[in-house]
């Protein structure tokens, strides 16, 4: 029943109609909320007392971060469910995560590397989670070019699942214990257990970011996904169709 | 909470700190990066898929 | 046992398989002194980190070859068709590259601990902690390998070292433990638990993986 | 009473990237039958043996097997390890030195090649020690992925020969063959 359920709902031809119909709502929305946040962001929130105005690149470095993370996160999930119930859909969105993936976990370095010169006086600290966030980008480029070095399509989608899914295990203990190995990063300004560090008129516009930002990569995935759908089901009749 | 933090466009783009550094620099070329890296993903997908559906015509 | 005796039987006639990455092991030892000048001091604080990185590379270097041989000439298609446990046979191959490789990679490797530490004590320490995480490095460099059979070990060893981080890391704290005197067989039951989960699953995924290949 | 089959294949259609190879075939075997699966190159016969075999997963269809005493697999790699000599290769193989494999080394003229490492020999005559395993296999069906590759006229003549005899000793085989090999044998064409 479940099975079925799913195979219906999500055959990449109902996926790819649903998401167009979707997508300009959530890139005009989410693109006007980033920008709104940013704005203020950068000139309407006060200025940080130990940091002075460079905090203000967190804005832009804690929603990349964040959604590199959960973009993993989100892999794991469709490769799971196309191990379980062979959903090529999933499989489809698993590739096509991995490049954007890769993109937000690149601003995230590269927007910490800049942000801790001014913080930390130096561009490169061996830092806990620096260190887990370089090597979360050197997976995401492992799962691209193990995907990509194979001809048979098939057998790449299992494989890239297989890794994706013992990666997700390891990058918590990667995490635990690169922070147990050293640890100079300012803890999490957020997390869910504890009140928040930073003043809300600072945390406001974080958040409003961070949704923004959220809705712009799911643009991307939609735009990234469609790309792989249509070239892996090229063959098919509906894609001419569609097209 | 809706007070600018600056009084003029200037003061904006060198964001000088209390602390006397001018953070505008790094504040604006994270700004550009991560805005860069936005657009040229966004294009780079929709003509992927442009070029895509012209072959699949 | 039949499977013990025939992967001897093709390793006795295939030592670059296995004294290989031996030798490659006591080269890389041998060869790292001459990179830092002749201060004992210096030797001793390059030592243990040059040791677990020789090790992984030992290791990585050992598993190249485990499934694409059989892959190639088609002997793998054969026990998958007449094995019924494809995954136990799994193991004891990589037990066999273990007895093989990593033992005398680790008893080597302790021989220099003490030629650098001299201390008998620290040798006889690390020994055991060897013989845990070259069997773990192998088992992962295994299940890297098969993921990336017929396309060479430069993408298996990408996508595994991620996964062997962690490992270096409670290395590293593990030379601070013995250095200090501390909790030193803590460590040793946390790689032993890591490695009693390690030598049951990564097998069974090798074994899924590999028919995945041969589909 | 219900015919007894030992491997009965239902609909079987297999696709790669997309693109179909074959679809919706079906046969049986039974015991003491033989059958000829013919194409042309690229038609997917080594992949029907495979998803016989089990080692592929159809894309659409079933097989069910009924086998005691399991099959024998020769396929295109021949399993021998090229470093190795004749003799280590055999008991790799699990195959005894006695008697009856000194008889059929010397009827297929490999008699004197036991201390040979594997890979000084030509395609053909490894080929040949491949067939051994064939030769001596006590499994109930055969399947043999174009068997006659290489081989010169008197191991042809030899393996069809064999393949009489096996027949008539109530065993079944499936074998993939450019060749018309002399055997009663059914045939299923891939082509259409």
């Amino acid at each position: 029943m479940i099975k079925k359920f799913i195979h219906q709902f999500a055959s990449p031809k109902t996926y790819l109609k649903q998401v167009d119909r979707a997508y300009s709502y959530i890139f005009f929305t989410s693109l006007s909320i980033y920008l709104i946040a940013i704005f203020w962001g950068l000139f309407l929130t006060p200025e940080d007392f130990v940091q002075g105005h460079s905090y203000r690149i967190i804005y832009l470095h804690v929603p990349a971060s964040f959604i590199s993370q959960s973009l993993y996160l989100g892999m794991a999930f469709a490769s799971a469910i196309f191990l379980i119930w062979k959903v090529k859909l999933s499989a489809y969105l698993v590739r096509s995560i991995a490049p954007i993936g890769a993109m937000t976990t690149f601003i995230a370095l590269v927007s910490g590397s800049i942000w801790g010169i001014p913080t930390w006086g130096t561009w490169w600290a061996w830092d806990a989670r620096i260190i887990s966030t370089l090597i979360l980008f050197i997976m995401y480029l492992g799962l691209i070019s193990l995907h990509d070095s194979f001809t048979n399509n098939e057998k790449a989608d299992k494989f890239l699942a297989i890794l994706v899914l013992v990666g997700s295990v390891n990058i918590p203990i990667i995490k635990m214990s690169v922070e147990w190995w050293s640890t100079l990063h300012q803890s999490a300004s957020i997390t869910i257990t504890q009140k928040p560090a930073i003043d809300p008129s600072m945390l406001y516009p974080l958040f409003a970011s961070a949704i923004g930002f959220t809705g712009l990569v799911v643009c991307l995935v939609i735009l990234s996904s469609k790309f792989h759908i249509l070239d892996r089901e090229r063959n098919k009749s509906w894609v001419k169709d569609y097209v | 909470m809706f007070n600018f933090a600056f009084s003029s466009m200037s003061e904006a783009i060198l964001m000088e700190s209390q602390n006397g550094q001018n953070h505008g620099i790094y504040v604006w070329s994270v700004f550009l990066i991560v805005f860069g890296a936005l657009i040229l993903t966004f294009i780079i997908y929709k003509n992927k898929i442009r070029n895509l559906s012209k072959k699949i015509k | 046992m039949n499977i013990l005796y025939f992967e001897l039987l093709k390793l006795r006639k295939k030592s670059r398989g296995w004294l290989g990455p031996i030798l490659v092991f006591i080269l890389i030892m041998t060869a790292f002194p001459l990179t830092v000048e002749f201060l004992n001091e210096d030797l001793e604080q390059a030592f243990f980190s040059i040791l677990w990185i020789a090790v992984l590379l030992v290791m990585m270097l050992a598993t190249e070859d485990i499934f694409l041989e059989d892959y190639n000439d088609g002997s793998l298609e054969q026990l998958v068709i007449h094995t019924e446990s494809l995954s136990f046979v799994i193991g004891v191959k990589i037990l066999i590259y273990w007895a093989l490789i990593g033992i005398p990679v680790s008893l080597i490797g302790s021989i220099y601990c003490l030629g650098i530490t001299s201390s008998f004590e620290m040798a006889l320490l690390i020994f055991p902690v060897l013989l845990i995480s070259s069997y773990i490095f192998l088992n992962l460099f295994c299940f890297g390998n098969s993921l990336t059979l017929t396309k060479g070990s430069v993408l298996g060893t990408l996508i595994t070292m991620p996964l062997l981080l962690p490992l270096l890391v409670v290395l590293g704290k593990v030379v601070i433990a013995i250095n200090l005197g501390l909790n030193y067989f803590d460590f040793l039951i946390l790689l032993l638990g890591v490695l009693s989960i390690i030598i049951v699953i990564i097998p069974l995924i090798i074994s899924f993986v590999i028919r995945a290949h041969l589909e | 009473m219900t015919m007894t089959y030992l491997i009965k294949a239902e609909n079987l259609s297999y696709k790669i990237n997309e693109k179909k190879l074959f679809q919706n075939i079906s046969f049986e075997v039974n015991s003491n039958s033989a059958i000829h699966i013919t194409g042309s190159n690229g038609s997917g016969k080594t992949t029907l043996l495979r998803i016989i075999l089990g080692i592929s997963k159809p894309t659409r269809g079933t097989v069910e097997t009924n086998l005691t005493s399991g099959m024998c697999y020769l396929g295109h790699k021949n399993a021998l390890k090229q470093y190795l000599t004749v003799e280590d290769n055999l008991i790799l193989q699990s195959i005894q030195h006695n008697k009856a494999l000194d008889t059929l080394l010397k009827d297929i003229d490999l008699y004197d090649k036991l201390d040979v490492v594997v890979s000084n020999l030509s395609f053909g005559q490894q080929k040949k020690i491949a067939l051994l395993k064939v030769f001596l296999n006590e499994s109930e069906l055969l399947v043999l992925d174009e068997p006659c590759v290489g081989l010169d006229g008197k191991a042809q003549n030899f393996l069809t020969s064999f393949l009489q005899e096996e027949l008539a000793k109530n065993k079944s085989i499936i074998f993939s063959s450019h060749i018309n090999l002399n055997l009663d044998a059914k045939s299923i064409n891939l082509d259409n």
